[in-house]
Protein backbone atom coordinates (compact mmCIF):
# COMPACT_ATOMS: atom_id res chain seq x y z
CA UNK A 1 0.00 0.00 0.00
CA UNK A 2 1.46 3.60 -0.77
CA UNK A 3 1.75 5.82 1.96
CA UNK A 4 1.68 8.70 -0.45
CA UNK A 5 -1.48 9.72 -3.12
CA UNK A 6 -2.27 12.74 -4.91
CA UNK A 7 -6.18 13.16 -5.19
CA UNK A 8 -7.61 14.85 -8.24
CA UNK A 9 -11.34 14.91 -5.74
CA UNK A 10 -11.79 16.03 -2.23
CA UNK A 11 -11.42 13.21 -0.16
CA UNK A 12 -12.50 12.30 3.30
CA UNK A 13 -10.07 11.86 6.49
CA UNK A 14 -11.83 9.93 8.64
CA UNK A 15 -11.22 6.83 6.71
CA UNK A 16 -7.58 7.56 5.85
CA UNK A 17 -7.30 7.72 9.73
CA UNK A 18 -9.29 4.72 10.46
CA UNK A 19 -6.78 2.93 8.27
CA UNK A 20 -3.77 3.82 10.78
CA UNK A 21 -5.09 2.65 13.58
CA UNK A 22 -4.65 -0.60 15.97
CA UNK A 23 -4.42 -2.04 19.03
CA UNK A 24 -0.89 -0.57 19.54
CA UNK A 25 -1.62 3.31 18.62
CA UNK A 26 -1.56 5.42 21.94
CA UNK A 27 -0.97 8.74 19.70
CA UNK A 28 -2.37 9.98 16.41
CA UNK A 29 -1.14 13.47 15.28
CA UNK A 30 -2.66 14.82 12.04
CA UNK A 31 -2.30 17.99 10.22
CA UNK A 32 -4.33 19.69 7.48
CA UNK A 33 -3.24 21.94 4.77
CA UNK A 34 -6.73 24.19 3.97
CA UNK A 35 -7.63 27.08 1.41
CA UNK A 36 -7.49 30.21 2.80
CA UNK A 37 -8.81 33.44 1.79
CA UNK A 38 -5.91 35.28 2.24
CA UNK A 39 -2.40 34.46 1.20
CA UNK A 40 0.10 37.07 1.81
CA UNK A 41 -2.09 40.17 2.58
CA UNK A 42 -3.80 39.29 -0.91
CA UNK A 43 -7.63 37.98 -1.02
CA UNK A 44 -7.52 34.48 -2.58
CA UNK A 45 -10.45 33.40 -4.69
CA UNK A 46 -9.50 30.09 -5.31
CA UNK A 47 -6.44 28.07 -6.53
CA UNK A 48 -4.99 25.32 -8.40
CA UNK A 49 -2.38 22.95 -7.68
CA UNK A 50 -0.45 20.93 -10.14
CA UNK A 51 1.34 18.00 -9.89
CA UNK A 52 4.80 16.09 -11.88
CA UNK A 53 2.69 13.22 -10.92
CA UNK A 54 5.43 10.48 -11.86
CA UNK A 55 8.09 11.91 -9.50
CA UNK A 56 5.58 13.83 -7.10
CA UNK A 57 4.32 10.16 -6.04
CA UNK A 58 7.87 8.53 -5.75
CA UNK A 59 9.57 11.64 -3.56
CA UNK A 60 6.33 11.90 -1.43
CA UNK A 61 7.04 7.67 -1.02
CA UNK A 62 10.54 8.41 -0.15
CA UNK A 63 9.85 11.13 2.17
CA UNK A 64 7.35 8.98 3.97
CA UNK A 65 9.65 6.01 3.89
CA UNK A 66 12.30 8.39 5.74
CA UNK A 67 10.25 9.38 8.44
CA UNK A 68 9.20 5.39 9.03
CA UNK A 69 13.17 4.72 9.46
CA UNK A 70 13.94 7.97 11.30
CA UNK A 71 11.08 8.36 14.25
CA UNK A 72 9.48 5.75 16.20
CA UNK A 73 6.42 5.60 14.94
CA UNK A 74 3.63 2.89 13.70
CA UNK A 75 2.28 4.10 10.70
CA UNK A 76 2.31 7.27 9.17
CA UNK A 77 0.06 8.45 5.79
CA UNK A 78 0.07 11.97 3.15
CA UNK A 79 -2.22 12.92 0.56
CA UNK A 80 -2.06 15.77 -1.33
CA UNK A 81 -4.86 17.24 -3.33
CA UNK A 82 -4.57 18.26 -7.29
CA UNK A 83 -6.76 20.77 -9.64
CA UNK A 84 -8.94 23.40 -8.56
CA UNK A 85 -9.57 23.98 -5.22
CA UNK A 86 -12.07 26.52 -3.50
CA UNK A 87 -11.89 28.49 -0.13
CA UNK A 88 -12.48 26.52 2.51
CA UNK A 89 -11.49 23.11 0.78
CA UNK A 90 -8.42 20.54 2.30
CA UNK A 91 -5.54 20.83 0.16
CA UNK A 92 -3.37 18.10 1.89
CA UNK A 93 -3.69 15.84 4.90
CA UNK A 94 -0.67 14.21 6.71
CA UNK A 95 -1.89 11.30 9.63
CA UNK A 96 0.68 9.62 11.98
CA UNK A 97 0.47 6.88 14.58
CA UNK A 98 2.90 6.16 17.61
CA UNK A 99 2.71 4.30 20.51
CA UNK A 100 3.89 7.99 22.23
CA UNK A 101 3.20 11.22 21.30
CA UNK A 102 6.33 12.95 20.81
CA UNK A 103 7.26 11.23 17.83
CA UNK A 104 3.69 11.60 16.67
CA UNK A 105 4.00 15.02 16.84
CA UNK A 106 7.72 14.96 15.27
CA UNK A 107 6.88 12.81 12.32
CA UNK A 108 3.83 14.66 11.32
CA UNK A 109 5.81 17.39 11.43
CA UNK A 110 8.60 16.57 9.56
CA UNK A 111 6.39 15.02 6.72
CA UNK A 112 4.67 18.23 6.37
CA UNK A 113 7.71 20.30 5.91
CA UNK A 114 9.79 17.83 3.73
CA UNK A 115 6.61 17.41 1.23
CA UNK A 116 6.28 21.39 1.17
CA UNK A 117 9.92 21.85 0.34
CA UNK A 118 11.00 18.40 -2.20
CA UNK A 119 7.18 17.27 -3.60
CA UNK A 120 6.88 18.70 -7.57
CA UNK A 121 3.67 20.34 -6.37
CA UNK A 122 3.02 23.82 -7.52
CA UNK A 123 0.35 25.77 -6.32
CA UNK A 124 -1.45 28.55 -8.39
CA UNK A 125 -3.49 31.48 -7.21
CA UNK A 126 -6.58 33.65 -8.39
CA UNK A 127 -6.64 36.78 -6.49
CA UNK A 128 -10.68 38.30 -6.00
CA UNK A 129 -8.79 41.40 -8.03
CA UNK A 130 -8.80 38.86 -11.20
CA UNK A 131 -5.24 37.93 -11.89
CA UNK A 132 -3.59 35.18 -10.99
CA UNK A 133 0.10 33.55 -10.75
CA UNK A 134 1.76 30.88 -10.02
CA UNK A 135 4.00 30.43 -6.74
CA UNK A 136 7.66 29.72 -6.65
CA UNK A 137 9.12 30.48 -3.00
CA UNK A 138 12.20 31.45 -3.06
CA UNK B 1 19.39 15.54 -37.35
CA UNK B 2 22.98 17.08 -36.65
CA UNK B 3 25.78 15.10 -36.03
CA UNK B 4 26.23 14.29 -32.23
CA UNK B 5 22.56 16.04 -31.45
CA UNK B 6 20.16 14.16 -29.94
CA UNK B 7 16.02 13.75 -29.52
CA UNK B 8 14.95 14.56 -25.80
CA UNK B 9 11.27 15.25 -24.67
CA UNK B 10 11.26 17.99 -22.17
CA UNK B 11 8.28 18.14 -19.45
CA UNK B 12 7.20 21.98 -18.76
CA UNK B 13 5.22 22.95 -15.08
CA UNK B 14 3.62 25.50 -13.69
CA UNK B 15 5.18 29.19 -14.39
CA UNK B 16 7.57 27.73 -16.80
CA UNK B 17 4.69 25.57 -19.15
CA UNK B 18 2.98 29.15 -19.37
CA UNK B 19 5.55 30.94 -20.50
CA UNK B 20 6.20 27.96 -23.33
CA UNK B 21 2.40 27.31 -24.23
CA UNK B 22 3.32 23.56 -24.05
CA UNK B 23 2.91 21.04 -20.80
CA UNK B 24 6.13 19.37 -23.58
CA UNK B 25 8.00 19.30 -26.23
CA UNK B 26 10.34 16.97 -28.02
CA UNK B 27 13.64 18.90 -28.95
CA UNK B 28 16.37 18.01 -30.83
CA UNK B 29 19.45 19.23 -28.86
CA UNK B 30 23.41 18.83 -28.95
CA UNK B 31 23.55 19.84 -25.35
CA UNK B 32 25.82 17.29 -23.77
CA UNK B 33 23.90 17.91 -20.02
CA UNK B 34 20.46 19.65 -18.43
CA UNK B 35 22.88 22.53 -18.03
CA UNK B 36 23.31 23.27 -21.71
CA UNK B 37 19.77 22.19 -22.61
CA UNK B 38 18.09 24.89 -20.53
CA UNK B 39 20.84 27.09 -21.45
CA UNK B 40 19.61 26.56 -24.96
CA UNK B 41 15.45 26.59 -24.23
CA UNK B 42 16.27 29.50 -21.85
CA UNK B 43 16.78 31.42 -24.96
CA UNK B 44 14.65 30.40 -27.32
CA UNK B 45 11.48 30.58 -24.76
CA UNK B 46 13.10 33.83 -22.79
CA UNK B 47 12.77 32.29 -19.24
CA UNK B 48 13.17 34.58 -16.69
CA UNK B 49 13.89 31.80 -14.42
CA UNK B 50 17.47 31.26 -13.95
CA UNK B 51 18.78 28.01 -13.74
CA UNK B 52 20.12 28.40 -10.16
CA UNK B 53 16.34 28.54 -9.32
CA UNK B 54 15.49 24.87 -10.89
CA UNK B 55 16.23 21.16 -10.24
CA UNK B 56 16.15 19.10 -12.83
CA UNK B 57 14.96 15.93 -13.29
CA UNK B 58 15.85 12.82 -16.07
CA UNK B 59 13.35 10.12 -17.33
CA UNK B 60 11.20 10.89 -13.65
CA UNK B 61 13.84 11.10 -10.63
CA UNK B 62 15.85 14.15 -9.60
CA UNK B 63 19.32 14.30 -11.34
CA UNK B 64 22.40 16.31 -11.58
CA UNK B 65 22.52 18.81 -14.10
CA UNK B 66 26.04 17.86 -15.25
CA UNK B 67 24.64 14.16 -15.39
CA UNK B 68 24.90 12.80 -19.17
CA UNK B 69 21.34 12.67 -21.17
CA UNK B 70 20.88 10.35 -23.53
CA UNK B 71 18.64 10.05 -26.40
CA UNK B 72 15.19 9.29 -26.21
CA UNK B 73 15.05 10.73 -22.44
CA UNK B 74 12.83 12.47 -21.00
CA UNK B 75 14.04 15.80 -19.27
CA UNK B 76 11.80 17.80 -16.25
CA UNK B 77 12.92 21.58 -15.37
CA UNK B 78 11.30 21.64 -11.58
CA UNK B 79 10.70 25.37 -10.31
CA UNK B 80 10.59 25.82 -7.08
CA UNK B 81 7.46 23.61 -5.62
CA UNK B 82 4.51 25.23 -3.37
CA UNK B 83 2.60 22.59 -2.45
CA UNK B 84 1.00 22.03 0.92
CA UNK C 1 -19.07 28.36 23.82
CA UNK C 2 -16.83 26.31 26.55
CA UNK C 3 -13.35 24.78 24.57
CA UNK C 4 -12.68 22.20 26.97
CA UNK C 5 -15.10 19.38 27.99
CA UNK C 6 -15.58 16.25 28.97
CA UNK C 7 -17.21 13.38 27.47
CA UNK C 8 -18.80 10.46 28.93
CA UNK C 9 -19.58 8.93 25.54
CA UNK C 10 -17.89 8.33 23.08
CA UNK C 11 -17.56 11.55 21.00
CA UNK C 12 -17.12 12.42 17.40
CA UNK C 13 -13.66 14.06 16.45
CA UNK C 14 -15.14 15.42 12.82
CA UNK C 15 -17.91 17.28 14.19
CA UNK C 16 -15.54 18.96 16.46
CA UNK C 17 -13.36 19.89 13.69
CA UNK C 18 -15.58 20.91 11.24
CA UNK C 19 -16.49 23.86 14.39
CA UNK C 20 -13.15 24.85 14.27
CA UNK C 21 -12.65 25.58 10.48
CA UNK C 22 -13.42 28.72 8.82
CA UNK C 23 -12.26 30.85 5.86
CA UNK C 24 -9.15 31.92 7.89
CA UNK C 25 -7.81 28.64 8.57
CA UNK C 26 -4.83 27.74 6.65
CA UNK C 27 -3.52 25.44 9.00
CA UNK C 28 -5.25 21.94 11.44
CA UNK C 29 -3.23 20.52 13.59
CA UNK C 30 -4.64 17.76 15.78
CA UNK C 31 -3.65 14.89 18.55
CA UNK C 32 -5.46 12.04 19.56
CA UNK C 33 -5.07 10.01 22.45
CA UNK C 34 -6.09 6.25 22.39
CA UNK C 35 -6.32 3.35 24.59
CA UNK C 36 -3.06 0.97 23.83
CA UNK C 37 -3.10 -2.80 24.44
CA UNK C 38 0.26 -2.10 25.87
CA UNK C 39 1.52 0.51 29.01
CA UNK C 40 4.28 0.32 30.25
CA UNK C 41 5.40 -3.21 29.52
CA UNK C 42 2.05 -4.97 30.63
CA UNK C 43 -0.72 -5.91 28.77
CA UNK C 44 -3.61 -3.40 29.22
CA UNK C 45 -7.33 -4.93 29.07
CA UNK C 46 -9.45 -1.61 29.46
CA UNK C 47 -9.70 1.60 31.70
CA UNK C 48 -11.12 3.88 33.21
CA UNK C 49 -10.86 7.49 33.47
CA UNK C 50 -12.37 9.23 36.45
CA UNK C 51 -12.04 13.32 36.99
CA UNK C 52 -12.82 15.49 39.33
CA UNK C 53 -14.98 17.55 36.68
CA UNK C 54 -15.20 21.02 38.46
CA UNK C 55 -12.23 21.91 38.74
CA UNK C 56 -10.93 19.90 35.41
CA UNK C 57 -13.58 22.14 33.51
CA UNK C 58 -11.92 25.18 34.89
CA UNK C 59 -8.74 23.98 34.60
CA UNK C 60 -8.87 22.94 31.12
CA UNK C 61 -10.39 25.65 29.86
CA UNK C 62 -7.53 27.63 31.44
CA UNK C 63 -5.04 25.99 29.24
CA UNK C 64 -7.22 26.51 26.36
CA UNK C 65 -7.50 30.29 27.25
CA UNK C 66 -3.59 30.47 28.33
CA UNK C 67 -2.69 28.87 24.60
CA UNK C 68 -5.47 31.26 22.60
CA UNK C 69 -3.15 34.44 24.44
CA UNK C 70 0.44 32.36 23.76
CA UNK C 71 0.25 31.40 20.67
CA UNK C 72 -0.68 33.03 16.77
CA UNK C 73 -3.88 30.36 16.35
CA UNK C 74 -7.48 30.87 15.24
CA UNK C 75 -9.18 28.48 17.03
CA UNK C 76 -8.59 25.75 19.39
CA UNK C 77 -10.82 22.74 21.51
CA UNK C 78 -9.79 19.86 23.67
CA UNK C 79 -12.16 16.85 24.66
CA UNK C 80 -11.52 14.35 27.34
CA UNK C 81 -13.52 10.96 27.79
CA UNK C 82 -14.56 10.12 31.27
CA UNK C 83 -15.67 6.38 32.26
CA UNK C 84 -14.91 3.46 31.31
CA UNK C 85 -13.32 2.56 27.72
CA UNK C 86 -11.88 -0.47 25.98
CA UNK C 87 -8.92 -0.94 24.14
CA UNK C 88 -8.64 1.18 20.53
CA UNK C 89 -10.95 4.06 22.04
CA UNK C 90 -10.34 7.23 22.34
CA UNK C 91 -9.43 8.81 25.02
CA UNK C 92 -8.47 12.51 23.98
CA UNK C 93 -8.53 14.75 21.22
CA UNK C 94 -7.07 18.47 20.37
CA UNK C 95 -7.88 20.30 17.47
CA UNK C 96 -6.07 23.41 16.48
CA UNK C 97 -6.86 25.89 13.50
CA UNK C 98 -4.44 28.56 12.30
CA UNK C 99 -3.32 30.50 8.99
CA UNK C 100 0.03 28.93 9.37
CA UNK C 101 1.11 25.48 10.72
CA UNK C 102 4.07 26.38 12.94
CA UNK C 103 2.06 28.25 15.63
CA UNK C 104 -1.00 25.16 14.90
CA UNK C 105 1.69 22.54 15.43
CA UNK C 106 2.97 24.47 19.17
CA UNK C 107 0.00 25.19 20.35
CA UNK C 108 -1.46 21.36 19.46
CA UNK C 109 1.54 20.14 21.33
CA UNK C 110 1.27 22.74 23.95
CA UNK C 111 -2.60 22.09 24.99
CA UNK C 112 -1.82 18.27 25.24
CA UNK C 113 1.07 18.37 27.70
CA UNK C 114 -0.59 21.19 29.70
CA UNK C 115 -3.98 18.41 29.99
CA UNK C 116 -1.94 15.85 31.02
CA UNK C 117 0.30 17.46 33.55
CA UNK C 118 -2.95 19.86 35.18
CA UNK C 119 -5.99 18.78 34.96
CA UNK C 120 -7.16 16.45 37.40
CA UNK C 121 -7.76 13.41 35.44
CA UNK C 122 -6.85 10.17 36.57
CA UNK C 123 -6.58 6.60 34.84
CA UNK C 124 -7.28 3.48 36.26
CA UNK C 125 -5.64 0.64 34.28
CA UNK C 126 -6.86 -2.94 33.88
CA UNK C 127 -4.20 -5.70 33.16
CA UNK C 128 -4.66 -8.57 31.29
CA UNK C 129 -3.57 -10.78 34.50
CA UNK C 130 -6.81 -9.51 36.52
CA UNK C 131 -4.90 -6.83 38.20
CA UNK C 132 -5.55 -3.27 38.47
CA UNK C 133 -4.52 0.01 39.49
CA UNK C 134 -4.46 3.95 39.42
CA UNK C 135 -1.49 5.55 37.41
CA UNK C 136 -0.21 8.58 39.96
CA UNK C 137 2.87 9.45 37.83
CA UNK C 138 5.92 10.85 39.54
CA UNK D 1 -18.09 20.93 67.76
CA UNK D 2 -14.66 21.67 69.91
CA UNK D 3 -14.08 25.30 70.45
CA UNK D 4 -12.42 26.46 67.69
CA UNK D 5 -13.14 23.35 65.23
CA UNK D 6 -15.06 23.58 62.15
CA UNK D 7 -17.09 21.12 59.54
CA UNK D 8 -15.32 20.77 56.02
CA UNK D 9 -16.37 18.82 53.55
CA UNK D 10 -12.95 16.23 51.83
CA UNK D 11 -13.47 14.87 48.77
CA UNK D 12 -10.89 11.85 47.20
CA UNK D 13 -10.01 10.30 44.33
CA UNK D 14 -8.21 8.34 42.51
CA UNK D 15 -5.72 5.92 45.08
CA UNK D 16 -6.90 7.97 47.69
CA UNK D 17 -10.81 7.02 47.38
CA UNK D 18 -10.05 3.63 47.50
CA UNK D 19 -8.44 3.61 50.23
CA UNK D 20 -10.66 5.84 52.44
CA UNK D 21 -13.46 3.57 50.54
CA UNK D 22 -15.82 6.74 49.72
CA UNK D 23 -15.89 9.55 47.59
CA UNK D 24 -16.85 12.38 50.15
CA UNK D 25 -16.94 13.19 53.98
CA UNK D 26 -17.60 15.79 56.05
CA UNK D 27 -15.03 16.21 59.00
CA UNK D 28 -14.52 18.48 62.08
CA UNK D 29 -11.03 19.52 62.19
CA UNK D 30 -9.12 22.10 64.16
CA UNK D 31 -6.79 22.59 61.59
CA UNK D 32 -6.12 26.03 60.30
CA UNK D 33 -5.49 24.99 57.13
CA UNK D 34 -4.67 21.99 54.28
CA UNK D 35 -1.31 20.99 55.56
CA UNK D 36 -3.02 20.06 58.95
CA UNK D 37 -6.04 18.96 57.75
CA UNK D 38 -4.35 16.72 55.63
CA UNK D 39 -1.78 15.36 58.40
CA UNK D 40 -4.81 14.08 60.49
CA UNK D 41 -6.78 12.43 57.50
CA UNK D 42 -3.65 10.26 56.28
CA UNK D 43 -3.43 9.69 60.62
CA UNK D 44 -6.94 8.72 60.49
CA UNK D 45 -6.93 6.67 57.10
CA UNK D 46 -3.26 5.72 56.56
CA UNK D 47 -2.85 7.30 53.42
CA UNK D 48 0.72 6.25 52.18
CA UNK D 49 0.78 9.12 49.38
CA UNK D 50 3.03 12.02 51.62
CA UNK D 51 1.60 15.52 50.76
CA UNK D 52 4.62 16.20 48.82
CA UNK D 53 2.97 14.65 45.85
CA UNK D 54 -0.36 16.03 46.41
CA UNK D 55 -2.04 19.32 45.14
CA UNK D 56 -4.80 21.39 47.28
CA UNK D 57 -8.22 22.64 45.58
CA UNK D 58 -10.73 24.38 48.15
CA UNK D 59 -14.22 24.93 46.96
CA UNK D 60 -13.14 23.71 43.07
CA UNK D 61 -9.89 26.22 42.49
CA UNK D 62 -6.44 25.30 43.17
CA UNK D 63 -5.06 26.66 46.41
CA UNK D 64 -1.99 27.12 48.68
CA UNK D 65 -1.38 24.17 51.76
CA UNK D 66 -1.37 27.28 54.01
CA UNK D 67 -4.67 29.21 52.70
CA UNK D 68 -6.77 29.25 56.14
CA UNK D 69 -9.77 27.36 55.93
CA UNK D 70 -13.11 28.39 56.77
CA UNK D 71 -16.14 26.48 58.04
CA UNK D 72 -18.26 25.18 55.19
CA UNK D 73 -15.41 25.06 52.45
CA UNK D 74 -15.05 22.08 50.55
CA UNK D 75 -11.27 20.51 50.50
CA UNK D 76 -10.36 18.09 47.86
CA UNK D 77 -6.66 16.42 47.92
CA UNK D 78 -5.30 15.94 43.95
CA UNK D 79 -3.14 12.82 43.76
CA UNK D 80 -0.95 12.84 40.93
CA UNK D 81 -2.67 13.35 37.37
CA UNK D 82 -2.54 10.80 34.72
CA UNK D 83 -5.15 12.01 32.22
CA UNK D 84 -4.29 12.17 28.79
Amino acid sequence: MPRFALSPTPFDTATLRAGLLDARVGAYASFEGWVRDHNDGRSVHGLRYEAYELLALREGEAILAETMARFDILDAACVHRTGDLAIGELAVWVGVTAAHREPAFAACRHIIDEVKSRVPIWKHERYVEGDAGWLHPD
Amino acid sequence: MTAGAMKVKVLYFASLRDAVGTAEETVETPAVDATGLYASLQARHGFSMPRERLRVAVDGAFAQWTDPLRDGCEVAFIPPVSGG
